[in-house]
């Protein structure tokens, strides 16, 4: 069972994927179908965590598999720590994802529930891939549904907005990862291999020439850094929220990138990364506040959430380019973190969206009384969000804070830690916009609204219970997580990479520095 | 004794006339001229066909002008009734005056 | 020996499973139910704070850990439990917000009876205790930040318990907000916390500091003066006052509960706990007892023109704070958590017996329009009395004794401690000055009334009701405490305190005590005395003092307009920089505007190109003819020109 | 011995089998239902493709004194270009323009000219080169020209026969000057004397020229300047197979050329093409950027996609041609696709022609529009289709050969790609208000055509490795002359 449960993991979205698409498009079938592939595949990662043994180093559940000769490249899948949450995170939100999108996707079912399936696979893909030729396949694959479904099921399809969102963010994506391909195109050329491990030893082992192996690992940067978004690379961000449909949105940013800087950035190029380390950690720096100042005087909920978005996940590039234990744990942590608020609040705006039509947060308001489960689960997720103690945001954003501050820069923490301050603003400012009295009556967007239905109370209270599981027992989490980052460190330090030391104002002079 | 003209003369005079039928197919407005310049241009080509044919004693060279010679009379057919078929559906045959399709 | 169960985790668990009750099915339970499992369930955490205080006094040793705690948060070396920890300033502290909580969720019981959400607001208020009795009893700093941020969220959540008013929420967000920046200094703190001691565990650090660990002055100073803004912002002192007095917007008993017995005090409670930090940095123990007295002195000022009652206690629970943070500035940490523990009693009762009045007038706050309500409200009467009597310092309530030794530590702490006192003693003064104002607008004089907006005569004054008994009960018992609590004296509450707070100050000479007591109540008396002559008499003579100093009157009403001037200098341009800088520069500029500028360039020469295809037969003929030469020129440019060894590179071309 | 008449025996069945259906076309009457001429063709098709891969069996070797050359390269093209051939046979049955009595010559033209394209890949005298490229050249005008009432048809033959006609003659020139500088016109003879040639200029030149034919029957920049005229002109059908057949030949020839009579020019033709690649792919990707037909955006398209195929020539060894003939089946595949799709859904009047026009297609025909979106896909080349692993060899083997910089501007050229194919996509998939039905129909013979050609862009982009495979070996064959 182990040695199969990757593929498994892979296949049984397009299994379902296959169903819906050979039975006819009628009623709710398509949607029922994709429920039940996708909890079933939820329930397939939960194979991983429960059998996953922490002690042990490296890739677990391994299946190599040559799938072409010549140029080489397997079916190599693996999974450890650090990818171990994030495949268990995809399957949880599936189900999400179609409890989401229950309502909102009635014409056209069969297509979207298509293609969301076919979406799982290729993010499941991106985080068990091994050869980085399959990840790079998965990588790209991905992109089609989310531009696909946009431009299908956006928000704005009359004026044509959904239909640019699709296109910017598929056109961000998809030409930061051009050099992504020369790169491995040239790291194949030298090594002749695409596998991880294979690649990791050669670039340990100094052979490969060393200013053209600086320029691949600036293609591999950028190519994750758009897709984070990091600060500046995040232009396709705001659009996409705010035309995306729910299901889409709550799964397009964040995770799929953070874990490919960790994986195929930090820990295939410690040293390069080291030398970027100060460029970005400033840039996650300026992001938080950046992302937080931006959402505070937001009008519209997307958009909102967006620039809220672009913070929190600044936060996890701080963490992961400090280099510190306890940042990194706490990235990867907050890159889970970030995934299971984004879905609830996603979900909830969504069916306010849904039946208002509209994310001006100031149509809504008062909507607390008529709607008392969706207000008390939207203030959890927000509480979550802007980093309540014994909820999940609180750890990871202490975890990369301290880590921060005790190994990087105090100055540089001090500034990450202000968008702590921003953040309630913006938050609780959303939350009484929307739910409390605003002063005036009532606008029409808050008298069509509903309350959340059954099924979208029990998906957003499995996630709320989420939130508090992580926020009050973080190690059953981190455990998994420090195992692998652990052989991250041990790779780092045996090619003389330490935390990043820097002080403020000294980016450019400690990347200078690092250079010589 | 040797009195007659070099070959270089004869590629020469090959060169100008494919040129000359270079220039016509640029210059020329009608169709039917534009289509005499392509067999001016084979024409010349078949001159320098038959100077290489002397100059290495190959008879592949005459040859290959005959088959030249047959491929430009299927054109030429070919050619006549795409022309004919422009000017029934656009009542003239100077090429400036047939782009619908650009851009 | 077997170690005593203490049952520690009980305490805050008792209220988060009540919390969990109502808050998940509070909504479909009868409201007699809901009142039950509100009661029951802070009355237990009480029973086992009681009860560990009953072990304590048959000589149980503190302080007692849980033992075996569970780790919460374990990264590398560093290393996080839910550790309880329970010693003698945490079990005062516990008793005062256990049983000055129960009290209060007995009165809000009556209090709250008619209004919607009755199941959301117990919900809340458990939940308060929950997060309170964890910030207390937490054994390291990140545990009391729990707590510490928890409190922060419940007190949100009950400001904005009114969800129809707008300024409500406004209020709920300004709090947390503004919280949030203390705590953003306290985070900083732990962090440096962190590096310097590898450990945020209380005791672990102690026995570092104890164990003279080097650990600079001015590092120290830096992690004080951090823990010091968390405080000024939970403890609503200069700078992060300005949440307080808009928090009245909750109900009253939250007012009561968390606005002044229990909550606000966090902030002294932390830097009492982590006294010996402070104790190494005479700068940051300046700062605190320089910010302590600067509010004391400034919050009674405003507190003399405010109308509405429940604002003149807000202001007053700021002043009374900054008379701890001054204890606590002049090294008398024992007093100031004895103040702390009266103050929890009197300004409890104030805000109760206020929300009495307030409850009985049906929902008149401003003192304009009430008077003569002694003869209606008795009960509320006397007790107020006994509350206002304690606050103005008066011999023997409770004030008296805990104000006294505060005022008498800072006399004794040098040059700037006589300064401190001084304006401390006009403090008391102004105290109470304005409470006796309270006292004499509410209860004495004439029922007056004011015409309403919509024209009919809205007498509330003239047909003030008592309260119920279930509010009433509560008042007594805490008039009690407010006279009584002050007699177990300094010197004893100190010497229980020593294990915790260390030393206090010795005081030389005991005939300077005597002789500052006797003052302090001469200055109280005379603050009566003022009160009476501007207020006791139809507020004539108010009306023409007011007239003479007209200018500092606007000044005081207008609340030194503190919070206009942080919106001028901070929100606004935090968000005009968001709007323009960010916004405009950042956003549409470089990120959308380099995007668009690409895909420009990229669009504009495609559509160049376009343009070549003219669709004219001759101009195609001349890109091929010109493609053609290009083509030919190229092949001919080695053997023609020799350009580059372009020649040399085809090898045969050079034998 | 083989006998020389089996080295040639796809081309023979072809020819009668395009001699069948014309004779069968004058035998039957005027109005009677030409669309079983259609299947004959179809099926004389498909058993020239069987013929093909019989060769394939066959010890590679030449016939008719050296002039054609059967191997595992030819082999690779003759059953690529039948491939296409049938399938675009298929997609013409039921989808021709009206007039009854002209679809008899259609399907014959279009055998015929998979005559000259199947003979173009197998010859190595550079007459029957010429001959060839005419046979597949004159079938095309004509087709291009086919729907003849409108006013684009004539128009688009016209240019696409004057400027074929221009660019042959140059082709044409050049073999006169390599035939002067050497003394021969077959292939292998032409690389084992040129260090022995008379005038090295005269090399020179004949190469030059040389590629100006070749490089115009591929549409490569900057002689493709025919290409969005004509397609635009053509029917789909037929831009179908217009787009991928002849080109297929063009570029088995320019391999031909290069590989078999010029390797000892690698050194002048590498950079030369390594500039007309990247012009190819910026030119065709920028110039389709803008564009609202979507006709004319393929071929812009196309343009680039020559541009990709070109690259692969920076190379070294064998691998760019494996490269090559690897990329024009995936192309071959996904254009067949797409266009056939196009010619199925627009209909045969062509009331689609912007890409606006194409909007609501995927709520119409869920089949047709997802089948769409499949294709453009694969044109953008994403992972897991052809496309993908297509260009994927090709800047793969670009950088085995050092050309770094020119994968590195391939790339980014199809990340501009990307703009422009979803544009379609998009306009695809998004629904559209008030539902026209598709007007053409799902027959056997577009099904069939349409889903071969899906699961061949598929399979060439989940199990690449047995074209691969084929390819490589078509390649060796050009490793044995040396």
């Amino acid at each position: 069972m182990d040695g199969m449960i990757l593929s498994l993991i892979l296949v049984v979205p397009l299994v379902g994927m296959g169903a819906i698409l050979l039975l006819p498009d009628r009623g709710k079938l398509s949607a029922w179908i994709a429920l039940l592939d996708s909890l079933l595949t939820f329930v397939c990662t939960l194979h991983l965590p429960a059998h996953f043994h922490t002690q042990q180093a490296g890739f677990q559940f391994e299946e190599n598999l040559p799938w072409l000769s010549r140029p080489a490249i397997h079916f190599h899948v693996g999974v450890d720590g650090l990818s171990l949450w994030l495949v268990v995170l995809v399957g949880l939100l599936a189900p999400v994802g179609v409890v989401a999108s229950w309502r909102a996707v009635q014409k056209n079912s069969k297509a979207f529930y298509a293609l969301y399936l076919l979406q799982q696979t290729a993010m499941v893909g991106v985080f068990v891939s091994l050869d980085l030729m399959l990840y790079y396949g998965f990588w790209e694959l991905s992109l089609i549904p989310i531009a696909v479904l946009t431009a299908m099921f956006g928000r704005n399809l009359g004026d044509g907005a959904a239909g640019k969102a699709a296109l910017r963010f598929f056109l961000y994506t998809f030409l930061a990862s051009a050099p992504l391909l020369v790169a491995l195109l040239w790291l194949y050329a030298r090594t002749g291999s695409f596998d991880y491990a294979t690649l990791q030893a050669a670039v340990a082992s100094g052979s490969l020439p060393g200013w053209q192996l600086g320029w691949v690992s600036v293609a591999f940067l950028i190519a994750f850094a758009v897709k984070v978004p990091v600060l500046g690379l995040h232009g396709w961000l705001p659009d996409l929220f705010s035309e995306a449909p729910v299901a889409i949105a709550m799964i397009a940013a964040g995770k799929l990138g953070l874990y490919s800087l960790i994986r195929f950035h930090v820990e295939l190029f410690p040293a390069m990364a080291h030398r970027a380390a100060p460029w970005m950690i400033a840039l996650a720096t300026i992001g938080i506040l950046y992302g937080a100042m931006l959402a505070l005087v937001q009008k519209e909920f997307w958009k909102l959430l967006a620039y809220a978005t672009i913070g929190s996940l600044s936060f996890c590039t701080l963490g992961i380019y400090g280099f510190t234990a306890a940042g990194m744990s706490g990235a990867v942590l907050q890159t889970v973190n970030e995934g299971v608020i984004g879905a609830a609040l996603f979900l909830m705006f969504g069916v306010l969206y849904e039946s208002a039509r509209t994310s001006r947060m100031a149509d809504f308001g008062g909507l607390a009384k008529q709607t008392p489960r969706l207000v008390t689960l939207f203030t959890i997720a927000g509480l979550a969000l802007i980093g309540l103690p014994l909820l999940n945001g609180f750890v990871g954003e202490f975890l990369v804070l301290s880590g921060t501050f005790a190994g990087v820069s105090r100055s540089w923490a001090a500034i990450a830690a202000l968008g702590v301050i921003l953040s309630a603003a913006y938050m609780l400012g959303a939350i009484q916009k929307i739910f409390l009295a605003d002063g005036q009556t009532n606008g029409h967007a808050g008298r069509v609204a509903r309350d959340l239905t059954g099924m979208e109370t029990v998906t957003v209270g499995v996630l709320a219970v989420l939130m508090l599981a992580i926020g009050v027992q973080p190690t059953v989490w981190t455990e998994a997580i420090e195992s692998a980052l652990q052989t991250v460190t041990h790779t780092m330090h045996a090619q003389g990479v330490s935390p990043v030391r820097m002080e403020s104002g000294t980016v450019i002079a400690s990347s200078m520095g690092g250079r010589q | 004794m040797n009195t007659s003209v070099p070959a270089d003369w004869y590629l020469l005079l090959s060169a100008a006339l494919f040129t000359m039928g270079v220039i016509g197919f640029l210059s020329k407005r009608s169709l039917i001229t534009v289509f005499m310049s392509i067999e001016l241009m084979l024409n010349a080509v078949n001159l320098s066909f038959v100077t290489f044919a002397h100059e290495w004693h190959a008879v592949k060279g005459q040859i290959f002008v005959f088959f030249v010679m047959m491929v430009a009379a299927a054109e030429a057919a070919v050619g006549l009734a795409i022309i004919i078929a422009i000017f029934r559906v656009r009542g003239t045959l100077t090429v400036d005056q047939i782009d619908r399709m650009k851009l | 020996m077997n170690e005593p169960m203490l049952f520690l985790p009980l305490i805050a668990l008792f209220p988060f499973t009540g919390f969990l009750l109502n808050g998940l099915f509070g909504s479909r339970l009868p409201k007699a139910l809901v009142s039950t499992i509100a009661l029951l369930f802070p009355l237990l955490s009480f029973a086992v704070v009681a009860r560990a205080a009953w072990m304590v006094h048959g000589g149980m040793l503190l302080p007692m850990a849980e033992v075996g705690t569970p780790t919460w948060i374990a990264v590398g070396s560093f290393h996080v439990g839910f550790q309880f920890v329970l010693d003698q300033l945490s079990l005062v502290m516990l008793l005062v917000v256990t049983g000055v909580g129960f009290l209060i969720h007995l009165y809000s019981v009556g209090y709250m009876e008619h209004e919607q959400g009755y199941w959301r607001y117990f919900a809340y208020l458990n939940l308060f205790l929950f997060f309170m009795t964890v910030l207390v009893l937490a054994g390291n700093y990140l545990l009391m930040f729990v707590g510490w941020e928890g409190v922060g969220l419940a007190s949100y959540l009950l400001i904005g318990f009114y969800i129809d008013r707008k300024s409500a929420g406004d209020a709920g967000k300004k709090a947390f907000v503004v919280n949030r920046v203390g705590d953003f200094g306290f985070l900083i703190g732990m962090f440096l916390l962190i590096a310097n001691f590898g450990t945020l565990n209380f005791h672990q650090i102690g026995a570092q500091l104890t164990g003279h660990v080097a650990i600079s002055g001015a590092a120290a100073t830096l992690i004080c003066l951090c823990l010091i803004l968390g405080a000024t912002g939970k403890s609503a002192q200069i700078p992060l006052y300005i949440w307080l007095p808009d928090a009245m917007e909750g109900p009253t008993p939250v007012s009561a509960l968390i606005h002044a017995a229990t909550m606000v005090t966090a902030g002294v409670y932390m830097i009492a706990r982590t006294h010996a930090l402070f104790d190494l940095s005479p700068t940051a123990l300046m700062v605190v007892a320089v910010l302590g007295t600067a509010t004391a002195f400034f919050a009674a000022t405003v507190a003399m023109v405010q109308t509405d009652i429940k604002r003149v206690l807000a202001y007053s629970t700021i002043s009374q704070l900054g008379y701890m943070f001054l204890g606590c500035g002049v090294g008398a940490y024992s007093a100031a958590v004895f103040h702390l523990m009266t103050h929890a009693f009197f300004k409890a009762l104030l805000f109760l017996a206020a929300g009495s009045v307030i409850h009985g007038l049906s929902g008149e706050q401003d003192m304009r329009r009430m008077g003569g309500l002694r003869k209606a409200m008795p009960v509320t009467f006397w007790t107020m009395t006994a509350a206002v009597l304690a606050i103005s310092g008066f011999f023997p309530f409770a004030g008296f004794f805990s104000k006294d030794a505060i005022l008498a530590a800072a006399f004794q702490h040098g040059t700037l401690g006589k300064a401190l006192w001084t304006v401390g003693l006009i403090t008391a003064l102004l105290t109470s000055f304005y409470m006796f104002r309270l006292w004499y607008l509410t209860f004495l004089g004439e029922p007056r009334s004011a015409v309403h907006d919509n024209g009919h005569d809205d007498a509330h004054a003239a047909h003030a009701h008592e309260s119920p008994w279930i509010m009433l009960l509560p008042l007594i018992v805490l008039a009690l405490l407010s006279v009584s609590g002050g007699w177990i004296g300094i010197e004893r509450f100190a010497g229980f305190l020593e294990p915790v707070t260390g030393l206090a100050p010795v005081s030389d000479a005991g005939h300077t005590e005597l002789f500052l007591s006797v003052l302090a109540v001469l200055v109280a008396a005379l603050g009566w005395f003022l009160a009476h002559l501007f207020f006791g008499r139809d507020g004539e003579a108010a009306e023409q003092a007011a007239q003479s100093l007209a200018p500092i009157r606007r000044l005081l009403e207008g609340k030194y307009w503190i919070d206009e001037i942080y919106t001028a200098l901070i929100v606004r341009p935090v968000q005009w920089v968001a709007r323009f800088v960010l916004g405009w520069v950042g956003e549409w500029t470089l990120v959308r505007g380099s995007a668009w500028l690409l895909a420009g360039i990229v669009g504009l020469s495609g559509e160049l190109l376009r343009r070549w295809q003219s669709g004219n037969l001759r101009s195609y003929a001349a890109w091929l003819a010109a493609g053609a030469a290009a083509l030919l020129l190229f092949a001919l440019a080695g053997t023609l020109l020799g350009l580059n060894g372009f020649a040399d590179s085809i090898h045969w071309a050079v034998r | 011995m083989t006998p020389d008449l089996f080295r040639i025996l796809p081309e023979v069945v072809l020819t009668l089998a395009g001699v069948l259906v014309m004779l069968a076309d004058s035998s039957l009457p005027q109005q009677a239902d030409r669309r079983p001429l259609g299947w004959l063709a179809a099926l004389g098709v498909t058993a020239a493709l069987g013929a093909s891969l019989w060769q394939g069996s066959l010890p590679s070797g030449t016939a008719f004194y050296g002039s054609v050359q059967t191997d595992a390269f030819s082999t690779f093209f003759h059953v690529l270009i039948c491939g296409i051939v049938l399938a675009a046979i298929l997609l013409s049955i039921d989808a021709l323009p009206e007039g009854q009595h002209h679809r008899g010559e259609y399907f014959a033209l279009m055998v015929f000219g998979a005559v000259g394209m199947c003979l173009l890949t197998s010859a190595v005298e550079l007459l029957v080169v010429f001959i060839a490229l005419e046979i597949s050249s004159i079938s095309t005008y004509v087709l291009a020209g086919y729907r003849k009432d409108t006013a684009k048809g004539p128009e688009s033959a016209m240019k696409y026969f004057l400027l074929g006609s221009f660019a042959t003659a140059f082709l044409l020139y050049g073999i006169a000057m390599i035939f002067g500088a050497t003394g021969t016109t077959k292939i292998p003879e032409i690389a084992a004397l040129l260090p022995a040639a008379r005038s090295h200029t005269l090399v020179l030149l004949a190469f030059a020229l040389m590629m100006v034919g070749v490089l115009f029957k591929v549409s490569a920049a900057p002689f493709h300047v025919w290409t969005p005229d004509v397609y635009e002109g053509a029917p789909t059908p037929v831009v179908a197979l217009m787009s991928t057949a002849p080109k297929v030949a063009a570029f088995a020839l320019l391999v031909r050329l290069l590989y078999g009579a010029f390797p000892l020019l690698h050194a002048l033709w590498m950079p030369l093409l390594w500039i007309v690649a990247v012009l190819s792919m910026t030119v065709g990707n920028l110039a389709a950027l803008r564009q609202q037909n979507a006709k004319r955006m393929l071929a812009y398209s196309s343009i680039a996609h020559a541009g990709y195929l070109l690259a692969a020539l920076a190379g070294s060894g064998t691998e760019p041609i494996a490269a090559i003939a690897f990329y024009t089946a995936a192309y071959a595949a996904m254009n067949v696709g797409i266009f056939g799709l196009m010619s199925l859904v627009a209909g045969t009047s062509e009331r689609r022609s912007t890409i606006a026009d194409y909007r609501g297609v995927l709520a119409e025909s869920p089949l047709a529009g997802g089948l769409m979106l499949l294709f453009l896909i694969s044109l953008i080349g994403i992972p897991f289709t052809g496309g993908f692993f297509a260009k994927f060899y090709s800047f793969s083997t670009a950088m085995q050969g050092g050309a770094t910089w020119l994968a590195l501007i391939g790339l980014l050229n199809s990340g501009i790609a990307a703009a422009y194919y979803l544009r379609f996509a998009m306009a695809v998939v998004q629904p559209k208000n008030g539902k026209t039905a598709p007007e053409g129909r799902w027959s056997v013979a577009t099904v069939v055509a349409i889903f071969a050609a899906g699961g061949t862009t598929l399979a060439l982009g989940i199990a690449p490795g047995w074209v691969l495979h084929m390819a490589s070996t078509a390649a060796q064959s050009f490793s044995l002359l040396h």
